[in-house]
């Protein structure tokens, strides 16, 4: 079983040098910790390419905040631009790879992430868009949801975020890939047995 | 012509405010939100009114505060976040809310000052957002039809103007604010400084003042909704 | 009988303090010499808010042209952008004005001023999205063709830059405006008679 | 990934170049032409390409030393201009032209580049350009359907870059450009100068380095297609 930063640390394995990246909140905001010495450009969808990390606290400035509202700094390569065409940017296919949290994903790479009915409304924020424009989209989430339940389903039950959009997802049991006819397994966290997966995941599993 | 700069928000929107009204107003959270126009517009009573806003800012600050009002009748928006009575005027039936997609939100926004009264997208293709609107196929893919948002009035927040309405924002705090400034039959903007003509950096006026009608210069509390720092 | 300059100054009285305005080429270039103290702002559309007058020798700029080509100096209060933000502005209705030149204009607002089939090809440049943006449309032409013909018609023979867009056409002989049923003459030229304007003008004239 | 910086202009174009290519150029008449990446493209002799432009320079200068190398069978622009090799190979038959309203032209090459394929319009309505394309009428307007537009390979001039391939233009010489560095599945910038990464003005970006791939530094020559001067 991986922990949320081992999770974060596999997602950071789809990094490689020169890509133009989007990253999520929770998790997959983490990711950006292990990126290592891999030259990567964070996009933050509320209109910035170029994302620095946290700042110092005397740095910390009200006009400065990522997509997830948290205060963050600027880099030498930072640019800044309006909604329309930090979107224009992502919807265009710009993006190399976007790494999202969900709430479930289905075996034929629909995601949910934004609402269940009648009880929790986040609302989609940029992730419809995300999911319909970067090239590769990456979920990183639990396995299972607080009630034991798998979150890799045969259908969504709650309304989508996007419908076979999903490339790859990545949970604290392992990495699985969207393709014909299911999820492929393609490794397994360690001390996590083919058996229990399976036992723990609705999705159809294909080896 | 009447000059761009007004002495106070409450002045700067004199004459522009009616119920039932639609505002689109800049801002992502509360950063880059035209803060002094919101407590104006909370404190002329108007209501009914639909709001066009990536999200309602929070409870007791931004936009939360035309909800806790009870002034706002109809949200279009991307995002609830972790604005509690957004969510529970929603659910209770209390508010109507349109989500778009956050791009889809800043696109239309853009296409109505532009004048394209509709546009394709494939984001949310096969989602709720997509029912009840035309699907078409361009090159094996299928998009829907979004359209144009024009509002009766426009509220941003930019870092420096001038008289004659040209407007530099800073960092971040640009987000929706170019596109609502397009969008609006009429936009007003509150700035941090007003600079004579001429002293603005001309490479960098992201809104020309052909798209702002009045402008205010207030003082901005830019309260921060999370705090992140690093260890020093 | 108006020349140029005077058709310029003519037109020069559709201008007003706060006004928005975008000016073809040609005549409507020179009616900027007459706009007085009034506080207009000119739009060129390949990308500038607030078009100053021909520089001096020593200020020209290889980089500062209007969409006439020619070179320009700036203001205190100009801006630069984008084609597309430039279009954006003028297809969203955020001009209060155009004066343009034309080939012919008919009687219910037809305007054709890009090409000739055949012979004459300019293109049509920004003049179609000029004509179906701005809020007013101001024509400024001679009456006649060089063959002595009508260039007020009642259906224009060219290829249409607009249909049904034009508010003004203003001529070496008078001033007519777009009204239900035809042309109304608001002014004659000086020295120019009713029956001389009738017997040089397709269109219907409307008192 | 290879730094995007590249010695010379055809070394910033080895192996983009294909006969019956798309090419979208920045420019408006002779200002702010890519005119150092057009003479390699002249010079390698590619053809049959199809050039997304708004005019074609002059005869004998920007893209119209394509048209005279007869590099060129199809236009995509809104303008012939003086250029009479571009108005004589058109009504001749030899070179096809689509001819667009400047303003679609410019919103086309935008929405290729933000994934729209296609929006609405007024321009052109009731003229040849609205021929064969969907009308529809939105809140009792008429409106066609334009298309966004994608090409091969875009190129484009900027007055300063920097390593990161983030662009500021000079002055008008911005016109194009920034919608064709969009619109190209692949986009080359030649730059007057190419600072150190940090050292432009992040408020006057207007081509963020992801939508450019290579750039190369370059003298221009600026020819003044209308010199105009008032008296002293």
């Amino acid at each position: 079983m991986w922990t949320r930063e081992q999770m974060a640390e596999q997602a950071a394995e789809e990094l490689q040098d020169g890509m133009y990246v989007n990253l999520g909140i929770g998790i997959p905001t983490l990711v950006a910790n292990y990126a290592g010495d891999r030259d990567i450009t964070l996009q933050s969808e509320n209109g910035m390419l170029g994302m620095g990390p946290f700042p110092f606290e005397e740095d910390v400035d009200a006009d400065l905040i990522n997509a997830g509202k948290q205060t963050i700094s600027e880099l030498a390569r930072t640019s800044y631009f309006a909604s329309s065409s930090s979107f224009a940017m992502i919807r265009g296919g710009h993006l190399d790879l976007s790494i999202l949290g969900a709430m479930e994903v289905s075996e034929t790479g629909d995601l949910a992430n934004w609402m269940i009915p009648g009880k929790l409304v986040k609302g989609m924020g940029g992730a419809m868009d995300l999911v319909a424009g970067c090239k590769r989209i990456v979920i990183v989430m639990d396995h299972a949801n607080k009630h034991g339940e798998s979150k890799l389903l045969k259908r969504c039950s709650l309304p989508l975020t996007g419908q076979g959009v999903v490339d790859r997802v990545i949970t604290n049991l392992g990495v699985f890939d969207v393709v014909l006819g299911g999820l492929r397994i393609d490794q397994l966290a360690p001390g996590v047995s083919l058996c229990a997966v399976r036992s723990l995941t609705e999705a159809t599993l294909v080896e | 012509m009447a000059s761009k700069p007004r002495a106070t928000p409450s002045k700067a929107l004199e004459g522009l405010l009616f119920d039932g009204m639609t505002i689109a107003a800049g801002g992502f959270g509360l950063c880059g939100i035209p803060e002094n126009l919101i407590l104006a517009i909370r404190d002329s009573g108007v209501r009914d009114l639909t709001v066009i806003s990536n999200d309602c800012g929070v409870d007791d600050f931004g936009l939360g505060l035309l909800l806790d009002a009870r002034q706002i009748r109809k949200m279009v928006a991307s995002y609830v976040g972790d604005n509690s009575k957004f969510m529970n005027q929603f659910i209770s039936g209390a508010l109507e809310v349109e989500f778009n997609p956050q791009g889809t939100l800043a696109e239309r926004l853009r296409a109505g000052g532009a004048g394209i009264p509709g546009f394709y997208t494939a984001t949310g293709v096969g989602t709720t957002v997509a029912e009840d609107k035309e699907h078409k196929v361009f090159d094996g893919r299928t998009y829907i039809l979004e359209r144009g948002l024009v509002a009766d009035l426009s509220i941003v927040k930019a870092w420096r103007g001038d008289a004659q309405g040209n407007l530099t924002y800073r960092r971040t705090a640009m987000n929706f604010n170019p596109d609502c400034a397009m969008a609006g039959k009429v936009t007003v903007a509150e700035v941090e400084e007003l600079l004579p003509v001429g002293a603005l950096d001309k490479a960098a006026i992201h809104t020309p003042g052909v798209f702002v009608d009045r402008l205010v210069v207030t003082t901005s509390e830019k309260r921060i909704e999370k705090r992140t720092v690093r260890a020093a």
